[in-house]
């Protein structure tokens, strides 16, 4: 089948099978994993994940029609973000066949959601600085600590988790990545709300949870560079989605603005004007690196580039409409107060804008690296988290 | 012009600071407001009575006195009516009232002011106002209504306890003050005078900026207090110059807004003609500044700057709600622009 | 809507790159025009007739193309009548005149084009035209003059080294393009044809954005290879995140640019529809960009960048000058209110 | 005599004395001289310097009283600036009895020039990274290098020098300090034309030039101490001068400006309003800083963060001013083209912005350092300047 046959039948599969609207809440998981096994089913999930373990072995450009046909409809595909976009994909490349063969196919059909138990709260940006342990105990691993800043986590029923096998070695190199299941006892979710009051994420607790050592990605004490990999997963599904979602919901776009501001004021047009010079600056950036992408120029870092700007934009275009607005903004049902309440949300989820202009210096402008004192230290002589 | 505190006004200020500490700290302040507080700020303090003329029983203090409480107050995030009563207060000494400022300087009741204009039948007030500030909290809401002679405007004042008044809480943006809606259906309503024609405005532009100023100045040393404490990649991130660089512009806003706060306030009391260009610049200034010295302390504090249960998103609110509070901040910008005779 | 360069203008760009890198290399910009290079410049690479239609002896290649050619120009702050010229041949693609186009296309013809109005009696023009890019240069100045018909204007072309014409060389902030003062007493003129209703100006616009790209670029490029080899305290001043964040901040500015240049001379080629918004806001976007660009990379070169010696303040005066070169740039913001209605 | 009594004679003696106008270039130095004489015959030359020395040993309160009689006034003592700012007070605090009987009196009747030999080209920022050697030759030094960014060098009589005198040792350890006779056969002057064009300060070459012992100040290897005294005299004589100019002959002030562009254009309204806001915002905080001082409260490291809001203003006013302006600010004697041609000197002379923000953050803020590299390897053996 050619690339405009396959686009096709892709597009008039969803026209037939999509949900036309959001699910109520209530039953969203149950009908998420209905629609996710239809999807399976019909060749769409895994498109360029291998044969063997349940993919469909096809190429990129079919991933692409696939997405491009996709643009058209909301796929309830949210609570498998992660594993289709990390976990999976770090197994595909670093798992055992045992695993493989146990846990690709019931997530690339719904049947399992997972989650990424790597950040905890002294460990953000420094994930290498975590402090959960797992201790050997014969074949099995004992794990205690603590995550936060887990997606999806209250609906997961697996997580990549990345813990700390020994104190004795500099940090990076005493991890151990490991697959743990969500629903042992001794783990505990706890939903996080974030500053506008939504439960968004969560903190996980594991308290004594047994890890069989057959659940164990990679190499003991080498879970860092199979932490790298999955990273670089999480790194291109956020730059691919990038400027994706588009400022067509957004209250703070210069559409939805100009509905309720008073243009009669020059000064108020020159402000939308600003936004509409940033909006168009930066969407076109993120076409030319998506025909880039097409062309098979690779983004890279650059990608961090695109994030860092989005999230410029978004606090900036918050602020400005909630200016513009006046008191109507200080109400926190107003579209314009739920922007200016999620706006961090974009600088802080997936790397702070410090992070992305490290990044971009040092791997787009190939600038020399900080001096680091973090690398040879034993981590127990390691200053990590949150101290005097 | 006197940019520097006094002796005395440098010990209010540490009363104040030391009262609030102990007080209201920041996770009650999320609680919202706490009427033994606002008491016993009034009554231990005598804050409210603080600008009142002595005449009727207050202390006769200026606006340079209100300006170093209010940052405390701002500091602190205090909840509660203090600042809607001081806005009141500064209303009322354009239209002197003997019963509502004794009251306000017995720490007895707590009013609120609003721009918005009650229709107004001799005896009683009707209208709705969307956004009081602090409406449930307050005893008495003050606002203007046309007198019926010549097109001009009179001040009302009306017992928001009494008849004819339906209050509903608002959820605000801004956990830490309050804002209600206010219908007024023949509410028993009394002329306090004919309502000022100018210099209020401009006084409650000074009011405010004292306040933004607290805030911005909490904010930031919260942040360069968890810069010295947070470590990541090994060192404490108050060492990366991508923090040191954003926290020393932050702390060059904080000196030039402490400075034309002083110097607006100064003006208030002592140099009337210059007051409202100082207080147009306050608020273009301070209002802006305020914001972004809050905005960037939570983005620097990283994800934990994020979640519900840090304060960082307090601050944030505060400053934000506190810029759009007099209107949208291009009519200060707007009024320089007339001032100067652009 | 194509943003990738082709293949054929990625030969195109290393070409023109890697020409002007042996003749024309920064330290010879500073000496100002150099015929030779501007010579070889359209006789080896024939860039002079690149837009020029291929009925007049051009290549026929759009603004796409010439885009990718003023980058390299301004990235090497090229002195000399080129930018002028290719302002002219865009004049012309509206207004096409045989032997003027002929003459730039074949090289032999530098022109200049400018907005002031002449007065003309029929076979002479008259008028002071006070700032001509490179007026000393060119060999043709191409002006409008009113039609004495309804209204209407006429394109004039005055041979510069003809009668009646007086050229003063000014001196310039950007010391790597020259300005001429050119007064003009009954020289003689030929009417080209009717004065171009729209749509030159906009193309104008994406050329200079065009040139402001690659002045950018250069700028970011000089710093950052700066940044890699001075060490200030032990360590080199690009591994501080003061000097890196900068230059990231600088980095997601070209990028942008460089989107919106590729864009606008798309929209120039093939949507014209699309046109007047694109180059206001290539103007609008790229033009500030590229002065912040020059700017902070003439800073973060510390005091050996304020030098006359060093090459940091030419890119900066000339993204200073090409910010300014088509009108104070609020024209262009307001110009996008317009075309978005707002 | 009280102290308005002082400030009145002050202003009488000025009035009667103060030149009318600038004198004309060519004989400036001899007229400068001769003002200087006179300042230092009437007692306002060296108010607060020690008596024995050729001071008048009075207090900071007279000095203020004569600088605010002088403002009025514009005094030919720029190039004097250097020595009564900062070599002059240096001598006094460190040199031998015989350096200050030698030197501080010609200093103060301006019968002496002096200019200051501290930075290199591969030392601005990081002057202790010096290299301009001092070698040792029985009860001579000989000195050779080069040193830049220096003010008046053309006009001194004297430097002082910094140069290093050990290489073993770490860079901050191995620093003397030296006063040289700028008359030396082996000194060359090379005036240094700035990006305006105008030659503001020179490059001095040092070649086999002889210094004797007794002009050393401080101890050997103690060079470093000196120039902190030094450089601290240098940062309180920005810091008293910043924002003591004004805007009155600034071409891009807002009152100049609004004499020049369309006030009738609201958006050009807005961007005078926005110059306005942030210039009355810094003149505020100055005169805050001034009277804290005369209160009694010593600014510090604060001045920097002043310097810093001054530099970014100066750049932010050009910057506006020559896009009001439009085209005519393409020609370079055009007062804003000058303007946007000096403008980077104000960040680039007396220390970056950058260097600005790690005062401020470190030393008002109280954050924690940078780590050093180069504090402990001996010099030879340390990075500088430019390399690869």
């Amino acid at each position: 089948m050619n690339l405009a046959d396959y686009r096709r039948a892709a597009g008039a599969w969803l026209r037939d099978n999509a949900p036309s609207e959001d699910p109520p809440e209530a039953d969203g998981i149950a009908r998420a994993k209905d629609f996710m096994a239809k999807l399976y089913d019909a060749g769409y999930s895994g498109i360029t994940w291998p044969k063997q373990w349940g993919g469909q072995g096809l190429t990129q450009a079919e991933e692409r029609a696939f997405a491009e046909a996709a643009r058209d409809h909301t796929l309830p595909t949210y609570v498998f973000m992660i594993g289709l976009g990390m976990t999976g994909p770090t197994l595909v490349d670093r798992g055992t066949d045992a695993q493989r063969e146990r846990f690709i196919r019931p997530l690339l059909r719904g049947e399992e959601i997972w989650c990424q138990l790597f950040s905890e709260p002294g460990a953000g940006s420094d994930v290498a600085s975590l402090q959960t342990r797992a201790e050997r105990d014969g074949d099995h691993w004992i794990v205690n600590g603590q995550k936060v800043w887990t997606s999806v986590a209250h609906h997961a029923d697996w997580g990549l988790l990345l813990a700390r096998t020994d104190v004795d070695v500099p940090k990076h190199k005493g991890l151990t990545m490991f697959v743990v299941d969500m629903h042992h006892p001794g783990v505990t979710v706890r939903p996080l709300k974030d500053m506008s009051g939504r439960a968004n994420f969560n903190e996980i607790f594991f308290d004594n949870v047994t890890v069989p050592d057959e659940h164990r990605v990679g190499e003991v004490n080498d879970g860092w560079s199979v932490a790298v990999t999955t990273l670089l997963h999480e790194r291109l599904s956020i730059s691919a989605g990038v400027g994706m979602g588009g400022q067509k919901d957004n209250p703070a776009s210069v559409e939805a603005l100009r509905q309720v501001v008073d243009t009669g004021d020059p000064l108020v047009r020159d402000e939308l004007v600003e936004l509409h010079i940033r909006t168009r600056a930066l969407a076109l950036f993120n076409q030319r690196l998506a025909q880039e992408t097409r062309a098979g120029i690779f983004p890279g870092a650059r990608g961090s580039a695109a994030k860092l700007l989005l999230a410029e934009l978004t606090m900036f275009q918050a602020d400005l409409a909630t200016r513009l607005a006046g008191p109507e903004a200080m109400l926190a049902d107003h579209p314009l107060a739920r922007a200016i309440s999620t706006a961090p949300g974009m600088a802080l989820g997936g790397g702070t804008n410090e992070i992305m202009r490290n990044i971009v210096g040092d791997r787009v402008l190939g600038l020399p690296p900080e001096p680091r004192v973090d690398k040879t230290v034993p981590f127990k002589d390691l200053k990590v988290g949150t101290q005097a | 012009m006197k940019l520097v505190l006094s002796e005395e006004q440098r010990e209010l200020r540490e009363a104040v600071r030391g009262f609030l500490r102990t007080a209201s700290p920041l996770p009650k302040a999320r609680d919202g407001y706490d009427p033994k507080v606002y008491a016993r700020l009034n009554g231990e303090l005598g804050l409210s009575g603080l600008i009142v003329p002595e005449e009727y029983g207050g202390a006769g203090a200026g606006l340079s006195e209100l300006a170093v409480v209010l940052e405390e107050t701002g500091a602190a995030l205090l909840p509660g009516p203090f600042l809607a009563t001081a806005f009141t207060a500064l209303a009322l000494t354009a239209t002197p009232d003997k019963e509502l400022l004794t009251g306000i300087a017995e720490g007895r009741v707590a009013a609120t002011l609003d721009q918005g204009e009650l229709s107004f039948d001799g005896s009683a007030a009707s209208g709705t106002l969307p956004r009081v500030l602090t409406g449930m909290e307050a005893d008495v809401l003050v606002a203007p209504a046309p007198s019926g002679e010549g097109g001009g405007k009179v001040l009302l004042a009306v017992e928001l306890a009494g008849p004819g008044v339906r209050r509903t809480a608002l959820e605000p943006l801004d956990l830490t003050r309050g804002l209600a809606e206010v219908v007024l259906e023949s509410a028993p309503a009394r002329v306090l005078g004919p309502a000022p024609q100018a210099g209020v405005g401009d006084r409650l532009c000074v009011a405010l900026a004292a306040e933004q100023l607290g805030v911005m100045r909490a904010a930031l040393e919260s942040i360069v207090a968890y810069a010295k404490v947070r470590v990541a990649f090994g060192r404490y991130i108050g060492s990366y110059q991508g923090v040191k660089h954003k926290l020393a512009d932050m702390h060059g806003k904080l000196e030039q807004a402490e400075s034309i706060v002083r110097y607006a306030a100064w003006a208030a009391d002592e140099s009337p003609e210059e007051l409202p260009e100082a207080a147009a610049l306050a608020q273009a200034y301070v209002g802006r500044a305020c914001f972004e010295v809050a905005r960037d302390h939570l983005l620097l504090h990283g994800g934990i700057g994020y979640t519900w249960e840090h304060d960082a998103h307090l601050f944030y609110k505060r400053a934000k709600a506190d810029e759009v509070l007099l209107g949208p901040p291009r009519i200060h910008r707007a009024r320089l622009a007339q001032l100067l005779e652009l």
